[in-house]
């Protein structure tokens, strides 16, 4: 049983991997918000299993239940901050800038 | 540790710090930068230091990229790209980093295998703890007797680091007068709270259950992961969360600045406190199992246990002020009006 | 008891992987947040019952609280992952990002 | 296989570190400078983490340490605590020098109104 939630681990790896080029490759930061938090719900899961794995999911437990409270702030934060910042570039588009023209 | 997970995670790791440096817009690099900071505490569960992984969690998610926002929202997010110029500082750069990687490669091939249970590292002093912890403090968690007990000096300078660091944000940005002779630059306008009703609820409901469980963090370091710089910097975070969500004169209402300063000096105060309470006992300085003459019904080891979370305590208070008087800081620009 | 467990963790893994095709394929922003909302919830939830259920194997006090606990992550991801869906669709729709449309000259300035 | 197992980590250190070097040096944009040091940060911490694990060991925290149970404690069953305790410290006061770093940014830019190396020392 903990050979398949280590496979299982290593998926989860996996998908954040594919997750993680939505994240880096935009297009806009809205998109990267938006992988950053399925990573952190990822990272959840991921510690959980890893507590299965080491078979004390009491001593795991703390640090998973913290993530699931904490992810909300980054995601909160980063989309308060960048609905705010539309005066800078309307269009939303936070990749790819026009010329400077200063 | 796990290898299979060891080194899937660390490849993800390294392609995370790849692309934070090289994306062009400073928000997304902050962006980029959070789950690097995620990856980084799975990196530490994995690798068995539940305690370092659960201040990343709790830094990471909570406080530093949270930080960054702030700043970046604070300036600008622009990265301004040159078509020439800085060539040779960029080869001189690269230079520097391929020596300082050839010099470690080199020095890598002396170091003893990764996870061997003979490295010198954990063959002098670690195996001391780890049979004596329980014995000598009756607290399981050995990172937590150790931090507390055995370092507690470096632990108590650690804290006076912080604080020294919350003053220092203090004097750099903190501006008292109301029109200062360097205003905000124009189309950075500080914004006014969130007015979204949805959001402000949830975290309305959220942000007790935040605060009792880093409470509980605090109170049960002994036997799990946890302690006072985790359980503070989730205090300070839930405030954060409320700030964000409400606006930060809601905090500035309930936290003033100088209730803030005063719970950053009570924090290490009560460190400190402890440890003149063992000098004047008649032991040395933060020997706590001189305290069970004072406590009443403790013996010499619960008495070590006991001084452990008095200590913690006044870390959680000293850390949750400190982050909270930064995180206002650098949002209201060192006005503390808004934002 | 096993069966049970590794049948839920495969569904779990499918719809991980289905969000995350759905996250790398769909063409614009409010699609992909689609996808990764609600697939990203549900599968959570189903794991975490998964985990429950392996960690529940014999009934002591000790294990109800770890049960108690993985339960209070999925409530706490239930309250928070719609919110935080919520604010990024938000913050997306006030900067204007345009939906996608099929006729890529009636969304394009 | 076992080799690569066995340096993986102090390989993966290395790389970050001259990842972090390399933007702390090259970079021209003050922001970016502190990623990173926080990137180089890091770096020492995975190193440092990387000394304290041990195969076949599980966390530092004694299995049914509640009240006093004097049962012998055996070395190699637990991860070596040391690291661990320094490097906690380590990332707090990180917070620290990275609030520090992030007002001394937004100072200079109230100042200069730039975030970029050279166009300050074109101010200055």
């Amino acid at each position: 049983m903990d050979s398949f939630f280590i496979g299982t681990g290593v998926a989860l790896c996996l998908l954040m991997l594919l997750t993680l080029h939505r994240a880096i490759h935009g297009p806009t930061a809205i998109d990267r918000i938006m992988g950053v938090n399925v990573i952190g719900t990822k990272t959840t899961i991921l510690l959980v299993i890893i507590g299965t794995i080491y078979h004390r999911v009491d001593m795991f437990i703390d640090i998973a239940l913290a993530y699931a409270l904490l992810n909300f702030i980054v995601t909160i934060a980063a989309s308060r901050y960048f609905q705010q910042h539309k005066n800078l570039n309307p269009k939303g588009y936070g990749y790819r800038f026009p010329a400077e023209d200063d | 540790m796990i290898w299979q997970l060891d080194l899937s995670i660390l490849t993800l790791i390294v392609i995370c710090a790849f692309a934070t440096i090289m994306v062009k817009d400073l928000l997304s690099a902050a962006i980029i930068f959070g789950a690097y900071s995620f990856l980084m505490c799975l990196l530490w569960t994995e690798m068995g230091a539940v305690d370092v992984a659960f201040t990343e969690a709790s830094v990471g998610a909570g406080v530093s990229t949270v930080l960054f926002f702030a700043a970046v929202h604070q300036t600008t997010r622009r990265v301004r790209t040159r078509k020439s110029g800085r060539m040779l500082a960029k080869v001189f750069a690269l230079m520097a980093a391929l020596l300082t990687g050839l010099v470690l490669i080199i020095a890598e091939t002396d170091f003893p295998g990764f996870a061997s249970p003979f490295t010198p590292a954990s063959l002098h002093l670690s195996p001391y703890y780890i049979t004596q912890s329980l014995h000598d403090t009756n607290v399981p968690n050995i990172v937590t007797s150790v931090l507390a007990d055995y370092r507690g000096f470096d632990t108590m300078f650690e804290t006076a680091v912080i604080f020294t660091a919350g003053l220092a944000v203090i004097a750099i940005l903190r501006r008292y007068k109301r029109d200062d002779r360097c205003d905000l630059p124009e189309p950075y306008v500080i914004s006014e709270g969130y007015p979204d009703t949805i959001i402000r609820f949830i975290a309305r409901q959220l942000a007790p259950f935040i605060q009792l469980f880093a409470l509980y963090v605090v109170a049960h370091g002994h036997h799990s992961p946890g302690g006072g710089f985790q359980g503070g910097v989730i205090l300070g975070a839930s405030f954060i969360l409320l700030a964000i969500s409400y606006d930060s004169r809601m905090i500035i209402g309930i936290m003033s600045e100088r209730l803030n300063i005063l719970l950053g000096n009570i924090g290490v105060l009560i460190y400190a406190g402890i440890g003149f309470l063992c000098l004047l006992l008649g032991a040395n300085f933060l020997d706590y199992s001189v305290l069970s003459k004072v406590l009443p019904a403790t013996d010499k080891i619960m008495a070590r246990s006991h001084g452990m979370l008095g200590i913690e305590i006044g870390v959680a208070i000293a850390v949750m002020a400190i982050v909270i008087s930064i995180y206002l800081n650098i949002i209201s620009h060192g006005k503390y009006d808004k934002g | 008891m096993d069966i049970v467990v590794i049948v839920l963790t495969v569904i779990a893994l499918l719809f991980f992987f289905a969000t995350t095709v759905g996250l790398l394929r769909f063409p614009d922003f409010y699609s992909r947040m689609h996808a990764a909302g609600k697939g990203d919830t549900l599968s959570s939830l189903v794991i975490l019952l998964a985990l429950v259920l392996y960690n529940f194997h014999e009934i002591n006090l000790a294990n109800l609280l770890v049960a108690m606990k993985i339960l209070l992550i999925a409530v706490f991801i239930f309250m928070a992952s719609p919110t935080a869906t919520h604010a990024i669709i938000d913050a997306g729709y006030e900067s204007g990002i345009k939906p996608w449309a099929k006729k890529p000259e009636e969304e394009s300035p | 296989m076992q080799s690569i197992i066995s340096s993986y980590n102090y390989w993966i250190y290395i790389l970050l570190m001259m990842i972090g070097l390399y933007a702390m040096l090259a970079k021209n944009n003050l922001v970016k400078k502190v990623i990173g040091m926080s990137i180089f940060q890091t770096a020492i911490i995975v190193f440092y983490v990387s000394t304290g694990a041990k195969e076949h060991a599980t966390i530092p925290i004694i299995a049914h340490g509640h009240g006093a149970v004097e049962a012998a404690v055996d070395v190699a069953h637990y991860a070596n605590p040391l690291p661990h305790v320094l490097m906690l410290t380590a990332i707090v006061v990180s917070v620290g020098t990275l609030g520090v770093a992030l007002a001394i940014c937004l100072g200079i830019h109230r100042r200069y109104n730039s975030l970029e190396e050279d166009e300050i020392q074109e101010q200055l």
